[in-house]
């Protein structure tokens, strides 16, 4: 009967409280996004199990002594894991098509618009009641903007790691409905004439220049943004394993295995952050919001700015492919693409967009790196 | 919270321009590297220049290695992790 | 003459002691056995090697500043190891057999009455003077009986961390020794007639079946059994990632490199725990004479489980799959495909055996999580 | 030691039928799942099943399909770790 | 104008000191090497990256809490990182040169005379003012002419942590120089008609010579000289997984994904020791010298030695291969073959090099092992 | 200094003596196993030197399994990380 009695309360079933209940569907419908509908499967996969595990009562997963604990402190505490998937991330980006066309860093500099708004927008947020963002929760809330997770991750963890499950949730929730959200906003910002705008074929870019150009965004990087180089370093180094063309093994590793490790283990811990009590806030309402308005208004700007250069350029400049800038790499260009092939089935704008794709994730980086200089 | 809100302000004043600056700064860079690798080529690239403009006028039609490399592309970033 | 005293002294001739020349012996067999004898060379060729290094005077790789200090304490104290190992076993398993005929799952409970019956075995041992068992211990010991290591090593790293070494090395072997060990008992409790019993094919199993099942798996264990969760909820998820279809890269790193990974070390820092204070007692013998026993009766328990189940089916169940119950994956349901061959050379029962085997995967990490419930 | 013994005793009857419900549970679980994807089918599925009622004849055949699982499940539990 | 001057404060403009831009500047040159002249890329990579992010003002890599902090002490404090790369080596190394002509470990021996005469040279550089190497100095400087960089990279984490950057540059820029440090030594020791000599073709070593190998390395090594047996332990342990042939799957993943990953951030870690103010001191002009003179004399006692024994050997030996004794694996092999068929261009000594090359690694870490156990 | 010296130079006697010992021992370790292997040949092996031993008088010229081997160690070691 005692053991009984011991075996009943070592169920689940008296310690289950609403909220857990609540976040474990959250976790389900991570998993349904991921899986039936493809959403960002790499990362919410992860995410969406961890949030299962972790609001499971008595199963101690994200207390101490229990995987997730430790994988979360060794990893986020740390920043070691989105560093290391910014190694990998530049291990697999090619810059060819912005050094072939750098004007497209301006692209990648306007949306980064949509990320200081927000931090204007966060804190106004505060006069509803409810709301107490600090200014460094904001900030790590308006990083949601710069539509890039590893970046939003590592801000979160330095600026506001009680918000760490909300944002980065949010970051790759709208990473991946960027093919919802960004369409009519470029279509009401364009004429039907200016999204079918050619652009001119991109030149070849030699291998020397490739090699060169992680360095010299590093140099750049370091001399006038420190605080932005543990993102840009690791960024840099990926690439330059990439591009040196003489360490193909560890440029493979880099962007393979170990960058899939570090997945399976980041999305676990971000996932294990979506307990009840950190996540069923007003404050997830906020974020969620305000990271949908820095989303929007970053596309925004990014297609304003490609406007503006189309007007003072002596090459023609599709506007549309100012909103690949927000980075949300491939997807962004991808969308770019889409709606370009709509106004002009011949109009493939899907590498002149990796100019301004790529240039965002430099851009949102450094946008972390100047908030944490002023803000941190 | 008004202080707040100058200081939010402030940010997004200095923050914006610091992005395009160092972005600004980024453009120059590339810029030199270009001129850098045209200054001093290998004698590869010599002989891609040569080749390249003996192809110049067929360039206007779509290039071949272009479509490689976009189709290289988008495989690439199907991959992506992000 | 300083110099080469020095040196004498820094030989290991003048430290060496019978037990650590008996324990590197044990080291050597184990890796005969691997090598020779192909018995789990995955893990007894680390576990032989480790077992070497440990007891080496003066080399102190497993006393503090050693690797194999920091692997353990990294790996199996907080019990990462073991929880990846059953994520990389869940990414390799497939679960089509089990849900094609759900029936089998009983033949997988079965099984474990070898793992209960054996803690009543290991107190009367106690009867014997030199064995002082606690019911912890007992409980360590007994899971030997589910043959599967890594649960083996995961209960034991938290109920009996001094008996580690030697319930992995008994775990193992008698996982190795199943060709051995099952065929005498399977025979002696089946007629011919009975081992000729042909079964009906299975349906073909959908690919949502295949994702809705791991999610199934867990919600039961989250609910019923927590303390079973980390086990369970690991396999599962390695499942799910296998299962899912969309993050291939993930699952694909999660059964390659990262499982060889954590089984190299897994297997050194197990057999660093081989060293002559530990292993060479008493209680050694009693844990290996126990294994034997909860083996064998686990695998009779599958076998009369499947001649009652038979009783009662209109399908025919075959007798002998009931003895891939114990797990022991692929090993007991080769063996079960082997004998059944014997009886009748037209008969592959190997399918329908992977059903109870993997069943017993999931049996004996139920069991482990009750004990940790109850004994923990 | 006849404390040990009973609570022992107590865990084999308590551990032996918990193992049973759970697993029985699991088995109403498998069938649940089963009647769901049969109840809400894709579309792919509803073709397969048209396809295999016009098979089921010929199933009492050894299937392609099923040779080909087991040689690969074979194949992949050849490769397991334990 | 607050916020513009916190900014300003924040770049690292206002902050650098010339030492960091020196050290910058040395990162570079490393880069440099490797990228365009290919000198080790695989380790010379990542440690000039590692140089220029230690070395940004306000970065704070390798500070507490820095990405390059964490990195050095799970990795290169513990011994960790040495130790794995040794398994990999161990599991990409084919010793059937080695067995089949034994003799050749004289060689390896020979050329650890290096090592111990540069251990003399340091003391004696003592005599110069600003020069105060201990000891323990002396001796992780020294290791430097084993020309095996894990294992200098062990020793001196060990014996003179302070100075690990500099010696691992060091060891790792005159392994890469081994093409132009070795010949002019190995001409100028030998006559023309020696570099002329053909050597007899090796017998083919069966398979279970090949396992026992690295089983009687382990075993020699733990029973006379246990303080060797981490480096030379995991060496043999990557060695058994590879010739074993059972654990395919273990030992394809020790020499790929895991050594390429340890090298990577072996590499970043190592780097991160070239701070302007342990590299830029006239100790490590010091070290740069003893480590080209160790070098000089190990390549010289192998030529000498190899000479010696084909006096008193029945079968010829081209003194050559005596030089590959330094190990530098397979550089050094490489070059005596290079040496040999410019002298004789029908006489392919790479084989035959072999052996004594994957002797001078053994021979080096039995002499770190000596030094660890007579100075550690 | 001079204290530093004299022991340097003992490191450097009995250092050079110990290599030498260890590797010696190593050397007898060698051959003991190749004796072992001769003594005790597996039955792969015993057929094996029945066909070496005819092959015996043909090895004169290039053995085609040693160009194997010599090439399979350079492709080997080329892609060594050291
Ligand atoms: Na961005
Ligand atoms: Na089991
Ligand atoms: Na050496």
């Amino acid at each position: 009967m005692d053991k009984l009695m011991t075996l009943w309360q070592s169920t689940a079933l008296p310690h289950f409280e609403i909220g857990q209940v609540i976040m474990m569907l959250v976790g389900c419908v991570l998993l349904y996004l991921a899986i039936v509908k493809k959403f960002e499967p790499l990362l919410l996969i992860p995410i969406g199990f961890g949030a299962l595990l972790t609001n499971i009562p008595l199963a101690g997963f994200s207390e101490e002594g229990g995987l997730l604990y430790y994988v979360y402190h060794v990893g986020i505490d740390t920043g070691v894991f989105p560093l290391l998937i910014f190694m990998g991330v530049g291990a697999m980006t090619d810059f060819s098509a912005l050094i072939a066309n750098p004007r497209m860093l301006l692209l990648g500099a306007a949306a980064q618009f949509g990320i200081f708004a927000t931090l204007f927008g966060a804190i106004m947020l505060n006069a509803i009641p409810g709301f107490e963002f600090s200014l460094k929760d904001a900030s790590a809330i308006a990083i949601i903007g710069g539509a890039d997770g590893p970046t939003a991750i590592f801000l979160a963890s330095k600026l506001a790691p009680e918000l760490l499950g909300a944002i980065a949730v949010a970051a790759y929730s709208y990473m991946a409905l960027v093919p919802i959200i960004q369409p009519p906003i470029m279509k009401a910002l364009t004429s039907e004439e200016e999204r079918k705008l050619p652009m001119a074929q991109l030149r070849i870019v030699s291998k020397k220049e490739k090699i060169l150009f992680p360095m010299a965004v590093l140099m750049l990087t370091l001399i006038f943004l420190p605080s932005a180089t543990p993102l840009v370093g690791m960024f840099c180094f990926g690439n330059l394993l990439k591009e040196c063309g003489v360490v193909d093994r560890l440029s493979n590793t880099a962007q393979n295995e170990l960058i899939n490790t570090v997945t399976i283990f980041l999305g676990l811990a971000v996932g294990s952050k979506l307990s009840a009590d950190k996540f069923l806030t007003v404050e997830t309402l906020g974020i969620l919001a305000l990271g949908a308005v820095a989303f929007g208004i970053g596309t925004a700007a990014g297609v304003l700015m490609a406007k503006v250069m189309n007007k003072f350029s002596k090459d023609n400049i599709n506007p549309l492919v100012g909103a690949a800038g927000v980075s949300a790499v491939p997807m962004a260009a991808r969308v770019v693409n889409k709606v370009g092939l709509e106004a002009n089935p011949h109009n493939f704008l899907l590498m002149h967009a990796m100019g301004p794709n790529v240039a965002g994730v430099l851009g949102s980086a450094v946008a972390a790196g100047i908030l944490l200089a002023l803000v941190g | 919270m008004a202080d707040q809100l100058s200081e939010a302000g402030l940010l997004l004043a200095v923050g914006m321009v610091v992005v395009f600056a160092f972005l600004t700064l980024l453009i120059g860079g590339i810029k030199s590297i270009e001129a850098f690798v045209r200054a001093f080529p290998s004698k590869e690239e010599q002989a891609n220049n040569n080749k390249n403009k003996t192809q110049a006028k067929a360039a206007t039609e779509i290039n071949p290695d272009i479509v490689a490399a976009i189709s290289t592309a988008v495989h690439v970033h199907r991959h992506t992790t992000r």
